[in-house]
């Protein structure tokens, strides 16, 4: 029993199936979380598989700028993601609203509207940093579920 | 007959972007669409006021990060022509090279999300490894790989090497290569035929009245592209507009396929008739008045409407972006679709919803 | 009749070491997906970690009914494995099976989320698609051997495969659907999501899709399983048909585009019925 | 209309090397000149200001007075405006990006404001 | 320098955007200038093998313009647009989305006038 | 003791009805059904012990039965030509004219009528039907109680019209019964027709236009099929010399010539088991008030049609008549299921469901092997139940819900959480393992192996069935995690036939193997006895609960077994399932976050919509009209040839 307890945590930071969420990005921080996906960098290789949906995600990598419209649809894509679940915010949008901070429909960055638990600064940042950021996610995520 | 209502998006995974669609099925099929957007809307028009325009140069990049080297082309051009001034040649030139690149790069990353909309996973994947050179190129030659920052008021920031054009020319040889090795699985393949071939059309007649742009409006054999206008250095490069006749979503692929190997070429054509030169002049006053530029984006006709009143500050930038064009075509293509035509025929007009709210 | 001893064994290894090998054998089907797509791909021991943590994840339900459906597909599922290596009858194995997929429909019926709905109504296609064509493949082996019981196909002197060429390929139509690959991954979307995200799948989360998944191992075993019988003469012989016939899964998946319901049906119809036809006639002539 | 053009694709991928990247295992190096993390070197910083003027981020702040330079990490957007704008070349993108964070960080160096520069720095040390 | 452009007013801009639409243009967009207190530009952009023709009108604020959209329909986008941002409202839009195109509730005055006035909400109307 | 069993059978409920039209007491009529019914069920098990038997009388209770039917026939077939008048209908009129020529011919001048008795003849089948017959028959009499009084209800009737209803209902028990025992052509022809005006009767009780029409459709096609059966009658007599149904069965094979008029039995069986092209008198009989589709018109009437068939079956063994009897009744399989695919009215699905199921048997029946017939009277027996547990559902809904539209019906669990989950199980039994629907399907499915053409629409039909039963299924179930489900209140008449049928549904499957051996068994042994020269054994062996042969084994103990451990898990799962966080449905992120708004996204112009879900009706691909056009055609032409084939 123990062995199969030990299995599932070991199983956690092995298996971590992400969701995409466009926040009102420029699509810069997208299309390189996409290239993530993709043969050269290939995320898969740390068992990283895109979900559309966030029922079965357990991080949750977002871009761009909150606004009023979109904080709500990210209030709930984060409430329906069963725990334990992390929150990687990525791009200076993502940060902290970026160059657009001042824009009259952006509320700022993601950790205005959920806890952000890793943050990738860049604009967009490549695809490296973005896997880092997966990687610190992970281990906040080994943290919360040993919690 | 009993119907199915359910929202397309604003998070699903087959639009990177946030757009959200009504849809109204029977038995799957599409009787009615209904588009919400806002999701990605900023406002960032209105940064105009408070930043002076030359750092509206990096914002206008981050209307999208797809095609970021062509809005700045696009707003520092409306600005030299307001200003009166004359870039010189090496840098014209050098725009056109990095401005082919991003559509090259757009493109390739297109065909690969249309692959994906119908479920051709394997041909995504293989169109994203070929753009991945592409991205290198970007990020050898201009410092990133998205957003390149190349542009200023008055010409360009970076400059190309004579060994770096060599190994430009190299790798675009492979990329073109690859690319071609897909033409026969993107544009003949029995199975890619039966999801894209008759889907979403949109007859020349209509695209004209609704106002399509770009590949929309070139895949219903209407032969219009900015490029004829000849900016930039287009007047000295050879350029012929693509155009494909039938109007349905294989159409606009095609169209985006030739222009894939179009676009290699004009770099080619650009880096052998580089001229020597300076990067950039110097830009001295303020903008003054009114003025209206066009540039071809890789999802068609970009629009910036500019009007300075002899302050650092603009006081209006209008930005119209060729998806804000192509929004009605796509809401009148869809009803009678299948469900499972809706991704690809919503791919097909290259959506960039973040240009189109800005 | 089975010895006690047959029969045990024939449980131990329906319920245990099936979903072990499925798993494996999914495992490595994401590797060589990879490798075909230019990709390195995860370790092949991949699907064990994500149904290990999908167990450990927080309970998520619309309602209980769901928990329940997702349970009696697990079952059926082993049922039907366990059934199967106890050689017993055919058409009563792929009917205990059909239980899965119905419970499965009505689990993601029970949620009023349209994506669920509409992966469960294009299940219900999927099953009208395969389920004529497998029981034709199945009628097929009974005209030739006289009898639905695998232990008769066991009894054969040399592969069927050679007198049922024909069928052969019709049960790989229908296994693509089953094995939910392209051109006909299209109510789960296993790896794509294009139009339904998950479909049937979408409101299971946790450990209700851990469940769902570990069924799906339990299916993988069932059908290739299938397969091999149609070398039933040389274990050598099984073996070499059941991974071509999995890499011509895969190469099938990874070159074609998924297509809609509606030629998945004329399609599977068309060429099953007139591959099976002729079959069949062959043999009773 | 052909039947799996793919196919020779497919199976090229299947027996020549893969393209991934073994990314973290190994790190590319960067190309020269690439925008990475912001750096300023603050001993050649003379707080002109320039930097926090044009930045079209908007997210340098610069005080004269006390000497200091902040930055924003999480709002710079890696343009490259600033480095080149800086009379004293004080400002250089790194090659390689700026690494990745737990939680909001800002980036304030000290430095020595000019002109006064001896006896302020005389005056600092005094006061602590 | 202003841009070439032609002045119609609200009575014959209907009139005029078909007469182009008949002749054979398509249009590009329409653009809104907040000019003072009191008035706004409305430019609209129209093409025809690369050749660009604009129409002006001015419009004091508070009033409402007429909708093009039954002329193309196109426009409809557009004029939403206007409308969310500059608060000038579009008679016979073909498809109103009342305010609520781009913005939601949260945003009270419109946001891209230099001398906002409080937005009126779907509600509201 | 016979005649005392036969008197309950057969004559009670001749005078329960009556008794129930001249009683005005509502609970006097209530208790007369619900004793009538209780003695049915009574006799009914007695009747076990006592087959096989056969026996004759020249009166019963004092009423000289032979001679009353044969005057009775006339003024039948009088009232329905009255009838035909009445409704003006030239068909009717043409159709009883004929008959009433040729069977006065047929008397007057073609049979001898030195013994005028009745002889019954009681064997495996005919027991099997009595037991449907007079148990399901009853329990839908006993449920009808309650569902009239809310009927009338809602009609806001001022004079009840149950007397008349409840009549003809028990008329047709013992009708029925009296049709399967009966071992007299004529006699049988009598009842048969007997029950075409009881169908006509019921049918068109409510008395709206739409229901007259319907039953005049009724009585029409039901007097075509009186009319094929009275000329396959005068073609035996002439023929045979005798209207004994075991003589001709006995006499039949050898003679290739005696196909014609078999061919006409089966084609008027067809038309009351209302095969293709003669479907659409039953689904215009959906109109009548859900007891009358449930006993008439699903259960037990239709299956007359069947029970002809497979009575007449051991004649035509080996005869192209019966490689076309089984064609004929695969395309109706096939072609009647893709016809359910496209409804949405739960009764009409039931109702093509219903002559989808007649067409399996009635192909088994031409398959005509030992384990073939096996797999008749099992789906007869099973299907008997669990349709009529299904139609029972459906008018409880109905008076609910106040729909018979299965989109009406999403999440009915919520308010009718008793009625929502038999109606679960019982479709359930009628798809899936262990259940006797599909251990007759399955029996079907082995036996047609071998004939290529059946096969194929076996396997197709299936599988669709599948499909338009799973959908409805599904759409029930759905509920909130926490609470939000009503209790449900019920009469107990409404109930206790409900539970009775579902639990009879479940238990029967189980006693399958038993079943098994008690009745089939013994009728193929009977089949041998009445045919030299076919020598059929048995075609599976029972061990163990299990149903084994050499070309497959249907284990139903151990599958039951697992069924029970099965559900013993699923009840901890659900316990346990309450402990889960519950979730609000996924909609793209978009989910309105009010609570007054239940799923609903918010949609475009910011205002939310709650989202709808339909089943797929594949309307463009099998619209009902053109399919049943094609069907129809098909049908004809297949029906012709079995006609002019068999010569
Ligand atoms: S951070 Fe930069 S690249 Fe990313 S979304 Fe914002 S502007 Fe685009
Ligand atoms: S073009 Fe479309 S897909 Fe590409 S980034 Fe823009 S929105 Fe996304
Ligand atoms: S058109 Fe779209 S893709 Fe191109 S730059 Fe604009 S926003 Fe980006
Ligand atoms: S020259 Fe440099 S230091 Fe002097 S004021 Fe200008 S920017 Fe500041
Ligand atoms: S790089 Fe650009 S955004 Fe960043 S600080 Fe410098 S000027 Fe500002
Ligand atoms: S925060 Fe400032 S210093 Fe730091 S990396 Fe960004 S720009 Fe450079
Ligand atoms: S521009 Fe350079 S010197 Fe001036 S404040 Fe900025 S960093 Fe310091
Ligand atoms: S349309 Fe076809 S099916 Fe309908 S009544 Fe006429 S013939 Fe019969």
């Amino acid at each position: 029993m123990q062995a199969i307890l030990d299995f599932i945590k070991s199983s956690r930071i092995k298996s971590p199936w992400l969701m995409h969420f466009d926040c009102g990005s420029c699509n810069g921080c997208d299309i390189e979380t996409l290239a993530c996906l993709t043969p050269v960098y290939d995320v898969e290789r740390f068992g990283i598989v895109n979900v559309g949906n966030p029922k079965h995600a357990d991080i949750l990598i977002v871009s761009g700028t909150v606004n009023h419209r979109n904080k709500k649809v990210l209030a709930n894509l984060y409430e329906q993601m069963p725990h334990p679940k992390v929150v990687v915010a990525i791009g200076a949008c993502g940060l902290s609203g970026g160059v657009f901070r001042e824009a009259p429909n952006v509320v700022g960055g993601i950790d205005k509207v959920i806890p952000v638990d890793a943050y990738v600064p860049g604009c967009p940042p490549k695809p490296e940093a973005i896997i880092d950021g997966v990687v610190l996610g992970l281990q906040k995520f080994a943290e919360k579920s040993l919690a | 007959m009993a119907q199915t209502i359910l929202p397309f998006g604003p998070q699903h995974p087959v639009l990177p972007e946030p757009i959200h669609l009504k849809l109204t099925v029977e038995d799957e099929i599409v009787v009615d669409a209904l588009p919400a957007l806002g999701y990605v809307h900023r406002g960032l028009e209105k940064l105009c006021d408070i930043r002076d325009y030359n750092q509206m140069v990096q914002i206008v990049e981050r209307v999208c990060g797809i095609c970021s080297k062509i809005h700045a082309m696009c707003y520092c051009q409306g600005i030299e022509e307001m200003m009166g001034v004359e870039v010189p040649d090496r840098a014209k030139f050098l725009r056109v090279i990095w401005s082919e690149l991003h559509r090259v790069h757009s493109h390739l990353l297109w065909l690969g999300l249309f692959a994906d909309a119908f479920g051709f996973e394997a041909l995504f994947y293989q169109f994203w490894k070929i753009r991945e050179k592409v991205m290198d190129i970007n990020e050898a030659t201009t410092g990133n790989r998205v957003i390149v920052s190349v542009n200023q008021v008055g010409g360009v920031r970076r400059d190309l090497s004579a060994e770096q054009l060599r190994w430009i020319d190299a790798e675009l040889k492979v990329v073109e290569a690859q690319v071609r090795a897909l033409r026969a699985t993107t544009l003949d393949d029995y199975t890619v035929k039966k999801r894209t071939k008759g889907i979403g059309v949109l007859s020349s007649a209509q695209a004209m009245e609704l106002g399509a742009a770009g590949p929309t409006l070139r895949g219903s054999g209407v032969a219009q592209d900015m490029r004829q206008l000849k900016y930039a250095a287009f007047d000295r490069l050879d350029f012929q507009p693509i155009s494909y006749p039938d109007g349905d979503s294989w159409s606009r692929c095609a169209v985006r396929y030739d222009e894939t190997l179009q676009s290699i070429d004009l770099v080619r054509q650009a880096m052998a008739r580089l001229p020597e030169g300076e990067l950039s002049v110097k830009v001295k006053g303020k903008p003054e008045g009114e003025v209206v530029t066009r540039v071809e984006q890789p999802r068609g006709e970009l629009l910036y409407y500019l009007k300075g009143n002899g302050t650092n500050n603009l006081d209006r930038c209008r930005i119209r972006t060729p998806t804000f064009a192509n929004i009605p075509p796509l809401v009148v293509m869809l009803p009678g679709l299948e469900l499972a035509d809706v991704p690809v025929v919503v791919l097909s007009i290259d959506p960039c919803i973040s240009c189109t709210e800005r | 009749m089975m010895s006690i001893l047959g029969f045990l064994l024939a449980l131990v290894v329906g319920v245990f070491v099936a979903p072990i090998l499925g798993g494996l054998i999914t495992g490595l089907d994401r590797r060589i997906t990879a490798r075909i797509q230019s990709r390195l791909g995860p370790p092949i021991l991949q699907p064990f970690y994500d149904v290990a943590k999908l167990l450990g994840k927080e309970k998520l339900l619309n309602n209980s009914w769901q928990a329940f459906c997702a349970y009696v597909y697990l079952v059926a599922a082993a049922t039907s494995v366990v059934l199967f290596f106890m050689q017993s009858d055919l058409l009563l194995i792929f009917f205990v099976q059909a239980v899965g997929a119905v419970f499965l429909v009505i689990g993601a019926m029970s949620v009023p989320s349209p994506y669920s709905q509409i992966g469960a109504q294009r299940e219900l296609i999927q099953v009208l698609t395969y389920e004529p064509l497998l029981v034709l493949v199945l009628a097929g082996i009974y005209v030739h051997t006289g009898t639905f019981k695998i232990s008769g196909i066991y009894a054969l002197e040399e592969p069927m495969l050679l007198k049922l060429p024909l069928l052969f390929l019709v049960l790989g139509y229908a296994l693509t659907i089953k094995l939910r690959k392209s051109p006909f991954d299209i109510s789960a979307s296993a790896h794509a999501h294009q139009e339904i995200v998950r479909g049937v799948y979408t409101e299971f989360s946790g450990p209700y899709l851990a469940i769902l998944e570990i069924a799906h191992f339990y299916e993988v075993i069932l059908i290739l399983g299938l397969v091999s019988l149609f070398w039933s003469t040389s274990f050598v012989g099984m073996l070499v048909l059941v991974a071509l016939t999995y890499l011509a899964e895969i190469l099938v998946d990874n070159v074609s585009s998924r297509m809609t319901w509606r030629w998945m049906v004329t399609s599977a119809w068309a060429v099953g019925l007139t591959l099976t036809l002729i079959n069949l006639l062959s043999l009773t002539m | 209309m052909r039947l799996g053009p793919m196919v020779p694709t497919v199976v090229k991928n299947l027996i020549s090397k893969k393209s991934t990247r073994p990314y973290p295992f190994v790190v590319r190096e960067p190309f020269p000149d690439q925008r990475g993390e912001l750096y300023c070197d603050i001993e050649q910083c003379i707080f002109c200001g320039t930097c926090a003027r044009k930045c079209p981020s908007q997210c340098i702040t610069v005080d004269k007075e006390q000497g200091l330079w902040i930055c924003d990490p999480f709002a710079c957007v890696y343009c490259g405006t600033c480095e080149e704008v800086c009379p004293t070349h004080c400002l250089h993108h790194k090659g390689a990006w700026r690494p990745v964070a737990g939680e909001r960080q800002m980036i304030e160096m000290k430095g020595t404001p000019p002109k006064k520069k001896k006896k302020d720095a005389a005056k600092d040390a005094a006061a602590e | 320098m202003p841009i070439p452009t032609k002045q119609v007013t609200k009575e014959t801009l209907v009139a005029e955007v078909l007469q182009l639409k008949n002749a054979g243009w398509r249009i590009v967009t329409a653009t809104c200038v907040d000019l003072n207190e009191n008035e706004f530009d409305l430019i609209y952009h129209f093409d025809k093998d690369l050749q660009m023709e604009h129409l002006r009108l001015t419009v004091p604020k508070g009033a409402p313009v007429p909708s093009i959209s039954g002329v193309y329909l196109a426009a409809f986008l557009v004029e939403n647009e206007i409308q969310d941002q500059f608060g000038l409202c579009f008679d016979g839009l073909a498809l109103n989305f009342a305010n609520h195109l781009y913005l939601d509730d949260e945003v009270a005055t419109t946001p891209f006038c230099k001398f906002g006035v409080v937005r009126k909400t779907a509600a509201a109307e | 003791m016979h005649s005392t069993l036969m008197f309950i059978l057969i004559v009670l409920p001749f005078l329960a009805a009556i008794a129930c039209a001249v009683v005005p007491v509502k609970q006097v009529r209530s208790a007369v059904v619900v004793v009538t019914g209780a003695l049915l069920v009574v006799a009914s098990l007695l009747l076990i012990g006592k087959v096989p038997f056969e026996t004759s009388f020249t009166s019963m209770a004092g009423l000289p039965l032979a001679s009353m039917t044969q005057l009775a026939d006339f003024l039948l077939l009088g009232f329905v030509l009255f009838l035909g008048w009445k409704h003006k209908h030239l068909g009717i009129k043409i159709l009883a004219g004929a008959q009433l020529v040729i069977l006065f011919a047929l008397e007057a001048f073609m049979m001898d009528h030195h013994a005028a008795s009745m002889a019954f003849v009681a064997d495996p089948l005919s027991l099997t039907l009595v037991l449907i017959i007079s148990i399901v028959g009853s329990i839908i009499c006993i449920h009808a109680i309650p569902y009239m009084d809310n009927h009338e209800h809602h009609l806001h009737l001022t004079i009840s019209r149950q007397p008349r209803f409840f009549a003809w209902l028990v008329v047709l028990l013992g009708t029925m019964n009296a049709l399967v025992l009966t071992n007299d052509l004529l006699a049988f022809y009598f009842f048969f027709e007997l029950t075409t005006l009881c169908s006509y009767m019921l049918i068109g009780h409510d008395g709206t236009e739409e229901a007259t029409n319907n039953s005049v459709r009724a009585l029409y096609l039901g007097s075509m099929g009186g009319l094929a059966l009275l000329l396959g009658a005068v073609f035996f007599q002439n023929m045979l010399g005798s209207l004994e149904i075991q003589e001709i069965i006995k006499l039949a094979p050898s003679a290739g010539y005696a196909m014609l008029p078999m061919a006409l039995l089966c084609v008027a069986a067809f038309v009351k088991s209302a095969q293709a092209p003669f479907q659409s008198w039953l689904l215009g009989a959906m109109v009548a008030p859900t007891p009358t589709s449930a006993l008439l018109h699903s259960s037990t009437m239709v299956k007359a049609g069947v029970y002809l068939v497979l009575r007449m079956a051991p004649g035509f063994v080996d005869t192209t008549l019966s490689t076309y009897v089984a064609l004929f009744g695969a395309f109706t399989f096939l072609a009647t299921a893709l016809l359910a695919v496209s409804q949405s009215n739960a009764k009409r699905i039931l109702a093509y469901s219903t002559v989808s199921n007649l067409g399996l048997i009635i192909a088994c029946a031409g398959i005509n092997t030992p384990a073939a017939t096996a797999a008749a009277l099992f789906l007869i027996i099973f299907h008997a139940v669990s349709k009529a547990l299904l139609f029972l559902c459906v008018g409880t809904i109905e008076q609910r819900i106040e729909s018979r539209d299965i989109e009406d019906m999403h999440g009915l669990f919520v308010r009718m959480p008793v009625t929502a989950s038999l109606a679960v199980i019982g479709v359930l039994t009628m798809i899936l393992p262990p259940f006797g629907m599909l251990m007759g399907k399955w029996m079907a499915i082995e036996s047609a192996a071998a004939n290529v053409p059946v096969i194929m629409m076996l396997a197709l039909g299936s599988a669709i069935t599948l499909l338009y039963w799973a959908r409805w299924a599904g759409l029930l179930m759905s509920h909130p995690l926490q609470g939000g489900v009503t209790p449900e209140v019920q009469p107990k008449l409404t109930k206790y036939p409900l539970v009775a049928l579902c639990g009879g549904a479940v238990l029967l499957s189980l006693l399958s193997p038993w079943i098994y051996s008690a009745l089939i068994v013994p009728m193929i042994d009977m089949v041998n006895l009445a045919n030299p020269q076919a020598m059929f054994e048995a075609p599976y062996v029972t061990s163990k609960g299990m149903l084994g042969a050499d070309s497959g084994v249907f284990p139903v103990a151990p599958l039951f077994l697992v069924l029970i451990v099965g559900m013993f898990l699923g009840l901890r799962v659900l316990k346990n399932a309450q402990g889960a966080r519950e979730a609000s449905i996924y909609l793209a992120g978009a989910q309105s976050r009010t609570a007054q708004t239940p799923d609903s996204f918010v949609g475009p112009v910011n205002q939310p919509v709650k989202v709808a879900n339909a089943n797929y009706y594949l309307t463009r691909l099998l619209p009902e009209g053109k399919v049943t056009c094609w069907v129809n055609t098909a049908a004809v032409l297949l029906a012709l040839l079995l006609v002019v084939g068999g010569l």
